[in-house]
């Protein structure tokens, strides 16, 4: 059997939510190798694209180990289907232009910083060890895409048109990274997690400082895109696997 | 002539040059154009590699090879800055790759079919780049000599994951096996070829050895290559892809047989399975980032125009 | 075992070469559906990958046949990997813009039409009923392509533009089309399949009548890409094949 | 006010109305908008399968949809066709697609996300079409009227592939079993509201009715596609979405849950999962297909220039 069925409990499906956000943001950002705007940003998104699998594989070794199905971080990433990622939305969408990696890596790293800083603080030990090192991590990225969001903002007519553009397509996919369903809430219960809730001031204080400098006016909170941390994904999460999952899926029997 | 043969002492006696030394026009122009290859072969060398970035069949492979490209990477700016030593802008040797003016290494100019063609790559082309960089380690230039050090200890981590990955498929499935044997086969021949022309034809060998740029010539590290690596394939099981390769006793060499010159010179001439691909992959990405570049540029003039500005009221009040 | 190895002799060989390059030129045809620069169009590419399709089919299951092994069209389709893939490379190349799809569309039929006459008299008769049907399907694809490589390049100067820009791309790719091997001199020598010399004249008439109408200088004969018919691909195809076979390989006991 | 009344006489008497005969204006818009949207939801509809051609899993089901999907296109055809009999250019109407003027059908603002989708948009999709088509087969205006009966047909084979698809699907693996399921979850709701707001709020439907251009309400057509779909979907072993879902022994229908209208209005308004990617690919195969339509311009320009100056010359000797 090439594709698996994880028995999801409320803390292996919230460690698969991180797992496959990082490690689908990763691949989107490992799509620029080589074709970055300048050498300098090959080997920056590089990085942060290390860094997210860096936290992916922990991830899910962590919930392999969780699961107790005698599972590997591979088994994870490789062998499940589209409807069995747990992704937010946002993480998934196309590669885009500079602008719109930029933002998005921006956004997500504007929620992940206070998020692994809540997390630092888990019950869980080998999550809360995953954190601390993630949110050194987070830290660079905000920093890093933070930079860019300015000089993108505040730089020529036409960056600032592409930046106001990704901004129009990546806002509706940030409520997701708010939501709260009962899997989350069982695992803040028990102080695995944290609440989203602690993660909404420093979130806005990211954005609001980062969007000031660039000019850049922080959208309306309207409706909102929702789907993937419960495996109702966007046209693109397939493709993508296809490619990422070709060689396990052909050679099964192999270790490589 | 007399700082000519003052240049040469220093040379001789082993001394490092330095970028405000004097050097003679030729040894600069000679760095220029080797350094700035070495450069462009990092940035084009990426692209093969990365094709197999999303595709990785482990997440611990996907990270050593996402970190190997990013390495490469660095190796382009490391030898960039090495080269705007000598007085030139990053700019205007860029320019000549993208014109194609200047060349790159030509192993890049052949896809990347399997995975296994990573192994290969690790193995044998970073194998031949090592050779020939080792030596390079010591080369007369200072600044060319430093950036070689940290890249030969980057790039024979490389060759030890490459080969790592070439010992996990030939002791794997026989369809793992299969995919090594016919990367070495498409790679070995062009491997032998990245020393370039044989000494009876090499342009350049004379001069640069003299100078110290080089310090082997293209023959010798093929031979130490081919000495090196022989054995570490037979102990993978494979077979090399050439019926003339023997071992010979008395020198303790294997010798190898006939190299097809013409595909390599009809690779360096632009007809090798992937010369446009590469060449338009790096033209795109140029042109697609040049919005970023200006964007980059204007908003660091804007920055500067506020210091400037702030700095003047301050003094005003 | 997701992967199959096919026991090639000169006539499953010669008849996966023909299967591979329609079923690949039909899935980059097919990339097209609903994005054509107008309705038209859209319906006339998706013919014509159609047509390829149903070619390949057929080849794919006389192949099958021919080996004996009890397998089917979508075993030798789904279940091959890219360096077990024989189609010549021009039909593996990415999709291109409007240019190069209509020129890659008239260089392929403007071989297949005298191929698929000629292999009319194939002494393998499934073949020549292959064969028969392809011809007619060959003759409109040249009609249609042909006729928009003219509007191309005698129309404005950005269609000539495009135009230049595919057939210096295209027409190093030409040459595999002619090539011959052992495997094709003995299928050849059987009288199954027809000698690309017999091939030649019609396609320099076609090709000659087609550019001097459009006003395009045929460029010279000088290197040629190869290797695509014995399995040494581009870099696209393992991408293109990751795609059209994810869910096989994900699914393998599944039928569909 | 005789021609309306005689309008309406011809109408009642189940006349059809052509192209040059006379029309009411309000007749005339009404059907452009109701033409127009249809021929756009057609072409917008390419996209959602479109999605799975290149992963289709067999052959045999890849040339289906591929035909399924062309199908698509030739409807649109026909009916920008129809449309254009009423006095608007094809170009007028792609215009109002693009700009967010016009509507489609939001069903297709819901992604394909499994080949399940394949087979649910066939069955539920064309199967909810094809209740809303056929009586258009007869609605009043001939050259509409026309264009349906060749669409009602191949929609028809359209719904029986997608539910052929769904019975192998549910006759499988259990994965395939469940990922039918799932599309049945997600397919069900959409497919209801595709039939329009409910009787009580639809602002067009007296008026059509009139006219003939419609022939039964909203509510009518959305009952008789439940009562012939579940029946379907209990055979596939399938469970609806939809806990208030059961039989009424006396009228003989199946009666159903409150339609989400709120998610029906929300999607209309733009916020569906898809909206803003359909109306960017529409626009952006329309500006990178420009050239393209210039160039076809431009050459029959020059050939009809070409055959003028040939006339001139023929008739000057």
């Amino acid at each position: 059997m090439t594709t698996i069925a994880v028995a999801e409990t409320p803390l292996t499906l919230g460690l698969l939510r991180l797992a496959d956000t990082a490690l689908v943001h990763s691949h989107r950002l490992s799509e620029w190798c080589g074709h970055a705007p300048m050498l300098e940003e090959d080997l920056a998104l590089a990085n942060i694209a290390l860094d997210l699998l860096g936290q992916a594989r922990a991830l899910y070794t962590h919930a392999a180990a969780v699961e107790g199905a005698g599972r590997t971080e591979d088994d994870l990433a490789y062998r499940r289907d589209a409807p069995q990622f747990r992704n937010v939305l946002m993480a998934e969408l196309p590669r885009g232009d500079f602008a719109f990696t930029i933002l998005r890596g921006f956004l997500l790293a504007a929620h992940a910083l206070p998020f692994w800083q809540a997390t630092a603080g888990s019950r869980d030990a080998t999550l809360a060890a995953i954190a601390a090192k993630a949110e050194k991590e987070a830290a660079y990225h905000v920093r890093h895409c933070g930079e860019w969001v300015i000089r993108l903002g505040d730089g020529t007519g036409e960056s600032r048109r592409r930046m106001l553009e990704a901004l129009d397509t990546l806002w509706p996919y940030t409520g997701e990274l708010f939501e709260v369903d009962d899997a989350d809430r069982a695992v803040i219960a028990d102080g695995i997690l944290p609440d989203p809730a602690v993660v909404r001031a420093p979130w806005d204080a990211t954005i609001d400082r980062v969007f000031a400098e660039a000019g850049l006016d922080r959208p309306a909170e309207g409706w909102m895109q929702s789907g993937g941390r419960w495996g109702r994904h966007t046209e693109h999460l397939g493709h993508l696997l296809a490619v990422m999952q070709h060689l396990p899926r052909a050679y099964p029997d192999a270790t490589w | 002539p007399g700082r000519l043969a003052r240049f040469q002492e220093r040379i001789d006696a082993e001394e490092r040059i330095e970028p405000n030394d004097w050097m003679p026009a030729a040894y600069r122009r000679t760095l220029i154009r080797q350094i700035s290859q070495h450069a462009h072969s990092e940035i084009v060398g990426m692209l093969p590699e990365g094709n197999w970035i999303t595709r990785a069949p482990s997440l611990r492979r996907k990270a050593a090879l996402l970190a190997k490209v990013q390495d490469e990477g660095g190796h382009g700016l490391y030898l960039y800055a090495a080269a705007e030593t000598l007085g030139v802008t990053r700019e205007e040797l860029v320019d000549q790759l993208l014109s194609g003016a200047a060349k790159y290494s030509s192993i890049f100019n052949y896809p990347t079919l399997t995975w296994a063609d990573i192994g290969a790559i690790g193995w044998l082309v970073d194998g031949a780049a090592i050779m020939n960089q080792i030596p390079l380690c010591r080369t007369s230039y200072g600044p060319y000599a430093r950036a070689m050090i940290r890249i030969c200890k980057e790039e024979s981590f490389h060759q030890r994951q490459g080969y790592e990955i070439m010992l996990t498929l030939c002791r794997g499935t026989p369809e793992q096996k299969a995919m090594a044997q016919d990367a070495l086969n498409r790679w070995w021949w062009p491997a032998l070829m990245m020393f370039g022309p044989p000494d009876s034809e090499s342009q350049h060998t004379a001069q640069s050895m003299r100078w110290k740029i080089k310090r082997f010539t293209n023959d010798e590290l093929r031979q130490k290559f081919v000495d090196a690596t022989v054995p570490q394939g037979l102990y993978l099981g494979l077979t090399f892809p050439d019926p003339d390769l023997r071992f010979d006793p008395e020198t303790g060499h294997w010798r190898f047989g006939a190299i097809d010159w013409e595909e390599f010179r009809r690779v360096l001439a632009g007809h090798g399975p992937c010369n446009r691909e590469r060449l338009e992959a790096r033209r795109r990405a140029h042109a697609e980032g040049a919005w970023v570049r200006e964007a980059a540029l204007a908003n660091a003039a804007k920055r500067r125009q506020r210091t400037a500005y702030a700095a003047q009221r301050i003094a005003a009040e």
